[in-house]
């Protein structure tokens, strides 16, 4: 294999965990290049849903946005945005959720709303927008975000959704109908809960990658699973076909818009 | 009517206003009116406050802000929202912040008159304990304890269409976001659109708004721009990064606003003032 | 996979079994093969009993009715409905009875997964006196109560649509009474197609079951027959009007399933028959 | 005038309180009929919702049925039922709402479900459908029927729909949003309910009708408004215009439908 960014490497390590029929629903960035990654390699039928209501879309070029033009004429079909929350989501309709955020415990609970006091953030963050619910209704939730002290924290400043709560089976208690955070995709490797203790620990390193590195970024005691896999290079297919991707999708963002300035 | 008429006529101040579009035709140039005619203490709605709520807010027209995901879709912060929340620049904001599916609830239950939305949400997240509206509810069959939230039904909504025929029949193709339910949750719901036809094409199982729920519709071609209207133009992702830098820095943002928006009459010289600097 | 297979395999004796089709779409093809294969205890859920209804519940297929409006539409009453309600015959029939907007808010909610629904209804009406499941629930914001009723979520929900591709979507057209959230209501989804084609027209915001909604999908031409598939075949407006003959009086009603339904192997041959009886 | 039928003279009668930017929601039969021959006299911007799910529908010929495909084709959008009711009827989006009944009392409730004890009933009627909630939401209901002892009753067996309820404002202390019957059009005239009781009385007499004859159709004691209008009989324009589109109906539903048989 080609040198390739830890970037890229997430993507295919996350793509790699998709099955050629999973429903995902897909959020913008790492989780859109690991789906469609996926769609154009081993999962060809695999079903993207995009929060603006684009189910089963099958774009060429990755979207900017939650809601480019792309996404809706490359669909099955474009249903109000409630149906999707509704009528999908909560129905469990949906295998995968993907997941970022700026903050994640060690019990894969997400903060993506702010970083400091609610009433007085030192930093505002975007919010949760679909993600409380996608924690709690996707039958399985990936989450992918690159590590850090900052990012991997023992304590939230906020929870924006929900991942294992305090482990131990807190989350199974509450109520909540999907499995939780299986797998936390990072720049090292991957993570995922211990099956007890709903902790997560290091499950899988990049080839190349170290322990010592992992447990660098990390912000909590990072633990390690009973046997710690190691997780291929992108293979050439794999690379060539994100490169491509993401070739195509620079060159259509990078196509000027005309001003739609009316004639006369 | 003109959006300017529309906008005077109908948007006070204090109004709670939703701009819906989600990504796609959201609706710019109404917003930038908005700006232009100064108005004060508006309760803005929104489920992705996008650039036009940044300018918006930026602007001192906002007092508070519903909302479930404010961010710059793909590129990063709303550098003004942000200033808004962390400094109260250029004054303060409320925030009655929510998940998108509990905006959605609220929106539909907007949309057909209940006083509140149900789902199954905001399970163990702390948003609840920051906003009194989000509560619970218990099922009358299961027991079952369930989230609610309260009906949204904004004084006006104000959306970009496609088209509107000449009886006012609205038609939306395409990503719709929460348009629909915010439409016809609104008291007063005005429609700028690209173009007015005589007769829609047929439509059957398609999105159109009666005429008889529309309040105003006014001609504004590509009034959703740098948003976009499938079939008519596309987004301009290029002007969504740009404004990251824009925003980012206060004189920079007010010497954009006063060129751009407040300094043009109309969007149609707000786009050819963008044409004119991109020239 | 056949029609036939699809009944078999899915529908057991004792289901909970919506067919839906408001007027348009009625699934007749699929009520006959119901018959044919002599399915028993069904609880039988849908707004508008049809003839197809009158039909099962006539054959003495049916324990339970969940419905909102029992007739004829246009000519009058289903007299096997009646016969079952007034005299028990062939057998006692359970009644579920609600209002259009109950039962539609039920289908919403049971799509929704919320175990109930809520709506402006029922005010002032007997029906809540004899149907426990209309209750009553209480705003959490502003104290108002509102009428309740449980989520229907069928074992199978059966429809008729004009066209399904290879993967298995389902595209509707036309009038859909609450087609769409019987099927996304159900735990299975059985669906009879026209005609089923290598892809599918673009849809954009048109009606769209994608295929991992869809649990079987049966190549049924004119499995709609009485009731129309727009675009295809027009309702049968004339027949609708013989069923009141034929089913006013027992031994003929008895006479005429025998000879078009239990005689027939298929929907094709069903058809068949009407037409050698016709001509 | 050409002699005319007590239908046809309900039917115009109906048609001419419906003015011509009104909402309706429309039923089958007679409702129909009047509402279609508004459209093509003095009303052409009525708008006529059918609760299948077709807003804005301008059908060149009357349903048999309540979801006949032309309606579809004529409507300005076809929306899912479950829309009609919620964001539609409910959110007080409809004028005129049409209702029959197999029994009225003098409050305008009326009985579309049994007649005898509900769990043994003597008749099993269809049931409420639609009208619990027209009858709750929309601005103004008509109710159109044919009067007869059997119809128009002291005591209804069953309450399927509110109109006044006891009278004397019980209704808006009920809190029902719209403003309940305010015209029962009926084979000899008008009823409407009197400023303070709410109870039923004669408003209007078709011309040659007399109050006897009301009163002998009337299952209680019929009182009399301080001022009867007459109805003038139908103009030959809307009889013309009423008889065509039952004749372009009647061909339309005699022409024979092909049973779809496939070939081969």
């Amino acid at each position: 294999m080609s040198a390739c960014t830890r970037d890229e490497w997430m993507t295919v390590a996350a793509a790699r965990l998709l099955k050629n029929r999973d429903v995902c629903f897909v959020g913008i960035g790492l989780p859109s290049a690991a789906c469609n990654l996926a769609r154009f390699t081993h999962a060809p039928q695999i079903v993207l849903i995009y929060e603006s209501g684009t189910i089963g879309t099958r774009p060429d070029v990755m979207p900017l946005s939650i809601g480019d033009g792309e996404l809706a004429q490359t669909a099955a079909c474009v249903v109000p945005l409630p149906e999707i929350f509704s009528y999908y989501l909560q129905a469990g309709r949906v295998d995968i959720g993907f997941l970022g955020a700026a903050q994640i415990d060690r019990h894969g609970n997400l903060n993506s709303t702010v970083i400091g006091p609610y009433e007085m953030p030192s930093t505002r963050l975007p919010g949760a927008g679909g993600a409380p619910e996608i924690a709690q209704h996707a039958r399985q939730v990936f989450v992918m975000l690159r590590a850090s002290r900052r990012s991997f924290v023992e304590r939230l400043a906020f929870r924006s959704s929900a991942g294992y709560l305090d482990g131990h089976g807190a989350r199974a208690r509450s109520g909540a109908a999907g499995g939780g955070p299986r797998a936390v995709i990072t720049d090292f490797g991957m993570l995922a809960p211990h099956p007890e203790s709903e902790e997560l620990q290091l499950v899988a390193l990049f080839e190349g990658a170290t322990v010592e590195e992992a447990r660098a970024a990390i912000g909590w005691p990072l633990q390690l699973a009973d046997r710690i896999d190691t997780i291929a290079p992108p293979s050439a297919h794999e690379l060539d076909t994100l490169r491509a991707l993401h070739a195509r999708t620079r060159e259509a963002h990078a196509r000027p818009v005309r001003i739609p300035l009316p004639n006369g | 009517m003109s959006l300017a008429d529309a906008i005077e006529r109908f948007v006070s101040d204090g109004a709670s206003v939703a701009l819906e579009g989600f990504t796609h035709l959201i609706p710019f140039a109404a917003g930038h009116e908005l700006i232009r005619q100064r108005r004060r203490e508006l309760h803005l709605i929104r489920m992705t406050p996008d650039l036009i709520y940044d300018q918006l807010i930026g602007m001192g027209c906002a007092r508070k802000l519903t909302f479930s995901w404010g961010g710059n879709p793909g590129v990063g912060s709303l550098h003004r929202l942000r200033d808004a929340v962390e400094n109260q620049w250029p004054r303060a904001l409320e925030l009655d912040e929510h998940s998108h599916a509990g905006m959605a609830a609220a929106f539909c239950a907007g949309a057909a008159r209940l006083p509140f939305g149900v789902l199954r949400g905001y399970l163990d997240t702390d948003l609840p304990a920051h906003n009194p509206n989000i509560r619970r509810v218990a099922c009358p069959f299961t027991g079952e304890v369930l989230a609610a939230v309260p009906a949204l039904n904004p004084d006006v909504t104000i959306l970009h269409a496609q088209r509107a025929d000449r009886a006012g029949n609205v038609a939306i193709e395409g990503i719709l976001g929460a348009t629909r339910e915010a439409a016809l949750a609104a008291t007063t719901l005005i429609v700028t659109v690209e173009e007015i036809v005589d007769t829609l094409p047929p439509a059957m199982n398609g999105i159109v708004l009666p005429h008889w729920v529309v309040t105003a519709v006014a001609h504004c071609p590509g009034g959703a721009y740098p948003s976009y209207a499938q079939g008519h133009y596309a987004r301009d992702n290029a002007f969504y990064k740009q404004w990251d830098e824009i925003a980012r820095d206060r004189p920079r943002f007010l010497a954009w606003m006063q060129r751009h928006v407040l300094a043009t009459g109309d969007h149609r010289a707000f786009l050819a003032s963008l044409q004119q600097e991109a020239a």
